[in-house]
């Protein structure tokens, strides 16, 4: 494959991906106002056709007619630069997720359903997602009000906690594997799901099953969800670091954030789960193709990240900062300690 | 073609800009950053000598690229001390912050012959 | 998975440095479990861990040799300046443990840091490698950074550390592009593999010439070389006066090593680049000596007079690298030594002086301390008159033996520039002492009562000046072997 | 020819952004720019094949320290600038006198060489810059390194710790 077939697959597979992951998003912002509704004894919305499934496209048109207002305190160039870098750095780290195997397209094989399998490519993603700071910060900065300040000193604050743990927790796939190439850790979990890395044979149990849950917890704070929704805790900070925003820029913000949701379920089932391999590698498993694996897979995490938002209540600061440093950490380490024991002992 | 000179001489661009940030600002903040900036451009310098190995000899193997680990262990190593440094540097300016309410350094200059 | 063969890894040869940072965590440890950890506990600990240090390093004699794939050179040079470095070291904790009691700093973790910085000392003068060389000098800057702003009530302590920092990061950062260069042009980063290429006839680029220039850049900020000196008053006359005489003998002695490392370790004498290396240094040594001596004569802080005094050894020291050969060098171990005792003798009297919330700064404020105080005053004499380099201490012998050295190179010029700038020292020395002899004070300043650990700081510095002096027989055969075993 | 691109796209990004370091009024401004910096470094790096280090970069300096830095600036609420003693033209001047004399200073010595060949790239080997290899390298040959690295950041640490800590707690008397 020379260069420039490489650039073309690349913007078709582009093309296929871009599409469908914000069809995803408006879908996902459906799904838990629906759920949540359920949860709560409601209905969710469903005057806008069918079960409310025209509700996002409703809410995206009126957000995209709304009055768009920068604030005189502002810092203008900081301010429109705060909402892209949040959906820039939340799009790209989907480059790498390989979300299905080898597909074809009009004869020609097109190589993975991934835009690019980056040598580095948890490194990748971890890099993207530390930028991602970065437009919260700038939001809650720029906008020259204190209580947008506040918050994203927060995010910043609970981002940067936990992002240690979040990179501690995904050890166990990493030193198994020996590689940082997603692909390599997708392959390596095929054939049933007592290969997945949740349930890692052997004496590799414990640190996969813990690792798993502590990538769960930090990629909650990652995410800003509750319960670690601090940032943006409507009691108190009246709306955190995006109060200020409004029309397209406010859904720029919203977008990113479901879209780092999708990106932190992705990651979970690419690393944890399996990624698109069937749990079975017996008939009526394999009928079904990879790409609708890995959508079910991602879809039970989400479906979690929403049941967790309708039972639990928000954090208070200073728990968050303990749980995070005091506990969360620690156990991240002892699983990097259990993690390099099970390894040796498993051979 | 780019050559080796071309990250040499960008790296001495970054360099001197981040050394004269330090001679004209009189933020500390910002002399910090500067100072950033040069160690920056010192890791750039160190990892194009380590892809652009430097011989007398004409022919080069390319075995010779792989002694070009140990560059790459170095600026590793410059990152986390300039973590470091960046630490301890922003717990000293939050400090005289504290005592002074500036970090201007030609304000808070009460030490003079 | 690729294997990974683990190298061989000789414990024994770091011992010293293994045994200073087992204590500094012990320490750590203690203060942070122990409830109520008594201070003396904690010094006395730091002592035992030194001691250790210092004898496991005594027991190195005689090793030579390379450890740690060649990081580490374990030479009899490295073992002296070690022992040398421990002495000290245990000096400044004897002055803390009073100076801590007078100002009530967080007093484990200032310990803890102390360690570290001697920890970072003694990998510098073991260093064989500009990796390990670097990061050596990283560590005893950072922890001094901190040491240096460790009273936060003080509005000078906290500046000085900013200054320090600020600086300190900027030379680093010359050291690392200088690190850069030399890396590109050899290949490598190792000091021993640099000197046989550059021993063989590799004439090499002139970016290597600019990486060694660089190099000197940074590690002459580190030692206060003229040009880049104008930290040093600022940050002796803020720091903790403790922590002022271990910047002043500690991190300014490691700074001499790690030059010594770099341009003796490789063997360049019959490199091209010897030579502008030399003038280099000429230059540089020229100019500190005359802008320390002149800046000391006009100051009226003792503490930034003894800073200046401090610049102007950093010159007289470097003549040592001009002279290029090995009587040089050997000088140059020997009055680092000596530089050592008095230095840490000078600012202990500083800190003996004073008393809690209020310190003889001024030179002015010592007028009658011979009266009040005859031990300090006599300790005080003699401790300027080494420095200034009189005949019984070890000043002299030391400065003899440098002069000397750039006599026999036939650096006539900045010999004569040398004994010339001592003679003009002696008026900001004697000044002091005149001060304490023949002035009436101005208003009545009783100083505190002499602790123990404060006496044994004294006594020890001032004994160290006289052996010293008297009998240097011991330590010079000590350091003349182990300059030839290099 | 795609590589001379993305090296003058990322070579004049960094200049671009380092200037704005500088020059910027605004210590805020400063910061970003010094990110964007870095990043077009990184983008550098990856040229290079140095593609671990390359996100180490983008992790450790924007991700962290970056983020940090700009912590401080909003916590010191350093809106107000700075009072300028210097006309921004003169700043100007004066910096680009500095680099040209520096550019200079370093093309000549470089293209003067004598008896070097100029380095050709070659094709990296498979393992070049990769995680796999530098982690071979620190944990072997550069272990004491490694080790000396983590004593560092402790000792960074502590020091952060005591330093920035609220003065008024531990200059009580300890008993």
């Amino acid at each position: 494959m020379n260069l420039g077939e490489l650039a073309l697959y690349s913007i078709v597979k582009i093309a296929i991906l871009f599409p469908l992951v914000m069809l995803s998003v408006a879908y996902l912002t459906w799904l838990e106002r629906k759920l949540l509704g359920r949860f709560q004894q409601r209905l969710g919305p469903h005057r806008v056709g069918p079960f409310g499934l025209l509700q996002p496209i409703a809410d995206g048109v009126k957000l995209f007619f709304k009055e768009d207002i920068i604030p005189t305190n502002a810092d203008r160039i900081l301010f429109i630069l705060a909402p892209v870098l949040s959906m820039a750095c939340a799009l790209m780290a989907i480059a790498v997720i390989p979300f299905g195997p080898s597909f074809q397209l009009f004869g020609y094989d097109l190589g993975r359903v991934q835009i690019a399998d980056v040598n580095v490519g948890l490194l990748y993603i971890f890099g993207i997602t530390s930028l991602s700071v970065y437009g919260v910060f700038l939001a809650g900065w720029s906008s020259g009000n204190k209580y947008s300040l506040l918050g994203a000193l927060r995010s910043s604050a609970q981002i940067f906690s936990y992002e240690l743990t979040l990179g501690l927790s995904v050890i166990i796939p990493l030193m198994a594997v020996g590689s940082l190439k997603m692909s390599g850790i997708v392959d390596s979990q095929a054939d049933g799901f007592w290969n997945w890395w949740i349930l890692s044979p052997k004496w590799l149990v414990i640190p996969g099953l813990l690792g798993f849950a502590l990538y769960l917890i930090s990629a909650f704070a990652e995410t800003n969800r509750i319960p670690f929704d601090l940032p943006e805790a409507e009691t108190e900070l009246v709306a955190g670091y995006h109060l200020e925003y409004s029309s397209m820029k406010f859904a720029m913000f919203f977008m990113a954030e479901y879209v780092n949701m999708i990106t932190a379920a992705s990651i979970a089932t690419t690393l944890f789960l399996g990624g698109w391999h069937s749990p079975l590698p017996l008939a009526p498993f394999t009928w079904f193709p990879g790409w609708f694996w890995f959508a079910a897979k991602v879809f039970v995490i989400l479906f979690f990240f929403i049941w967790v938002r309708a039972t639990f209540p928000r954090f208070r600061y200073d728990q968050l900062m303990h749980f995070g440093w005091k506990i969360l950490l620690p156990l991240a380490m002892l699983n990097v300690f259990l993690a390099a024991v099970g390894l040796l002992l498993a051979g | 073609m780019i050559s080796l000179n071309h990250y040499l001489i960008l790296s001495a661009v970054l360099f001197s800009v981040g050394a004269l940030g330090v001679l004209l600002r009189r933020n500390a903040l910002i002399i910090l950053m500067s100072v950033e900036l040069m160690l920056n451009a010192a890791n750039l310098a160190i990892v194009a000598f380590a892809r652009y190995p430097f011989f007398r000899e004409v022919g080069l193997a390319a075995e010779d690229l792989a002694v070009a680990g140990n560059g790459m262990v170095f600026v590793f190593l410059v990152m986390t001390v300039a973590a470091a440094e960046v630490g301890v540097g922003l717990a000293i300016i939050i400090n005289l912050y504290r005592q002074r309410q500036t970090i201007n350094i030609e304000i808070a200059n009460l030490l003079q012959g | 998975m690729t294997s990974i063969q683990i190298p061989e890894l000789s414990f024994s040869l770091i011992a010293p440095e293994l045994i200073l940072c087992t204590a500094a965590i012990v320490i750590l440890l203690v203060d942070l479990y122990v409830k109520n950890v008594e201070r003396i506990n904690i010094t006395l600990l730091a002592l035992i861990g030194i001691v250790l240090a210092f004898f496991s390093a005594g027991t190195l004699y005689g090793a030579s040799e390379l450890a740690f794939s060649w990081l580490i050179i374990r030479d009899d040079m490295s073992v002296v300046i070690d022992q040398i470095f421990l002495i000290g070291a245990a000096l400044i904790v004897l002055m803390s443990h009073h100076y801590s009691e007078r100002y009530h700093f967080p007093y484990g973790e200032y310990i803890v840091l102390l360690l570290f910085s001697t920890l970072g000392m003694l990998i510098i003068s073991a260093s064989a490698d500009l990796i390990t060389l670097f990061l050596g000098v990283e560590l005893v800057s950072i922890t001094l950074f901190v040491l240096t702003g460790f009273e936060k009530k003080s509005l000078l302590s906290g500046e000085a550390s900013l200054k320090y920092l600020l600086l300190g990061a900027f030379s680093s950062a010359f050291m690392v592009y200088g690190i850069a260069f030399i890396f590109g042009m050899c290949r490598t980063t190792n000091l021993i593999s640099i000197g046989s290429l550059l021993s063989e006839d590799f004439i090499g680029s002139p970016l290597l010439i600019l990486g060694f220039a660089l190099l000197l850049v940074g590690l002459g900020f580190k030692i206060a070389l003229a040009p880049f000196h104008m930290w040093a008053p600022d940050v002796y006359q803020g720091a903790p006066t403790p922590i002022t005489a271990w910047i002043a003998a500690g991190s300014k002695l490691a700074g001499f090593i790690a030059l010594v490392r770099v341009f003796s370790l490789p063997d360049i004498s019959f490199h091209p680049l010897a030579r502008t290396w030399v003038e280099g240094i000429w230059w540089l040594s020229l100019l500190t000596m005359i802008i320390g001596n002149a800046g000391a004569l006009v100051q009226k802080d003792i503490k930034r007079m003894l800073a200046y005094s401090s610049i102007a050894h950093g010159g007289y020291l470097s003549m040592a690298f001009v002279s290029h050969n090995d009587v040089g060098l050997q000088a140059l171990l020997f009055y680092l030594a000596a530089y050592l005792f008095m230095t840490i003798g000078a600012f202990a009297v500083v800190i003996a002086a004073g008393r809690h919330g209020e310190e003889r700064r001024r030179i002015s404020d010592f007028a009658g301390l011979a009266k009040r105080r005859p031990f300090l005053a006599a300790m005080m004499s003699l401790f300027l008159l080494s420095l200034a380099g009189m005949p019984p201490t070890a000043g002299f012998i030391g400065k003899v033996w440098l002069f000397g050295s750039a006599i026999q190179a036939q650096y006539y010029g900045l010999a004569i520039v040398g004994i010339l700038t001592t003679l003009f020292s002696f008026y900001y020395y004697l000044r002091v002492i005149v001060y304490m002899y023949m002035r009436d004070e101005e208003k009545e300043f009783e100083a505190e009562p002499l602790s123990v650990s404060l006496t044994l700081a004294l006594s020890l510095s001032a004994l160290g000046v006289l052996i010293l002096g008297v009998f240097p027989n011991t330590l010079m055969k000590v350091i003349t072997n182990s300059v030839i075993v290099l | 020819m795609l590589s001379a691109i993305f090296f003058w796209m990322f070579a004049s990004a960094a200049c671009f952004f380092a200037f704005g370091v500088i020059l910027a009024r605004n210590p805020m401004h400063s910061a970003v720019s010094l990110v964007a910096t870095l990043i077009a470094l990184a983008g550098l790096f990856l040229q290079l094949h140095a593609e671990f280090l390359a996100w180490i970069l983008i992790i450790v300096y924007t991700g962290a320290v970056m983020v940090l830095i700009i912590f401080v600036i909003s916590l010191l609420n350093l809106h107000r600038e700075e009072p300028i003693n210097l006309t921004l033209a003169r700043r100007f001047g004066i910096t680009f006198v500095g680099i040209f004399g520096f550019m200079i200073f370093v093309y000549l010595f470089t293209d003067s060489l004598t008896g070097f060949v100029y380095p050709k790239k070659l094709p990296a080997p498979e393992e070049f810059g990769s995680a796999a290899s530098l982690a071979a390298d620190l944990f072997t040959r550069y272990l004491l390194p490694f080790e000396l690295a983590s004593i560092l950041l402790t000792a960074a640490v502590i020091g952060a710790v005591v330093i920035a800590r609220k003065p008024c707690e531990e200059e009580e008397p300890k008993e």
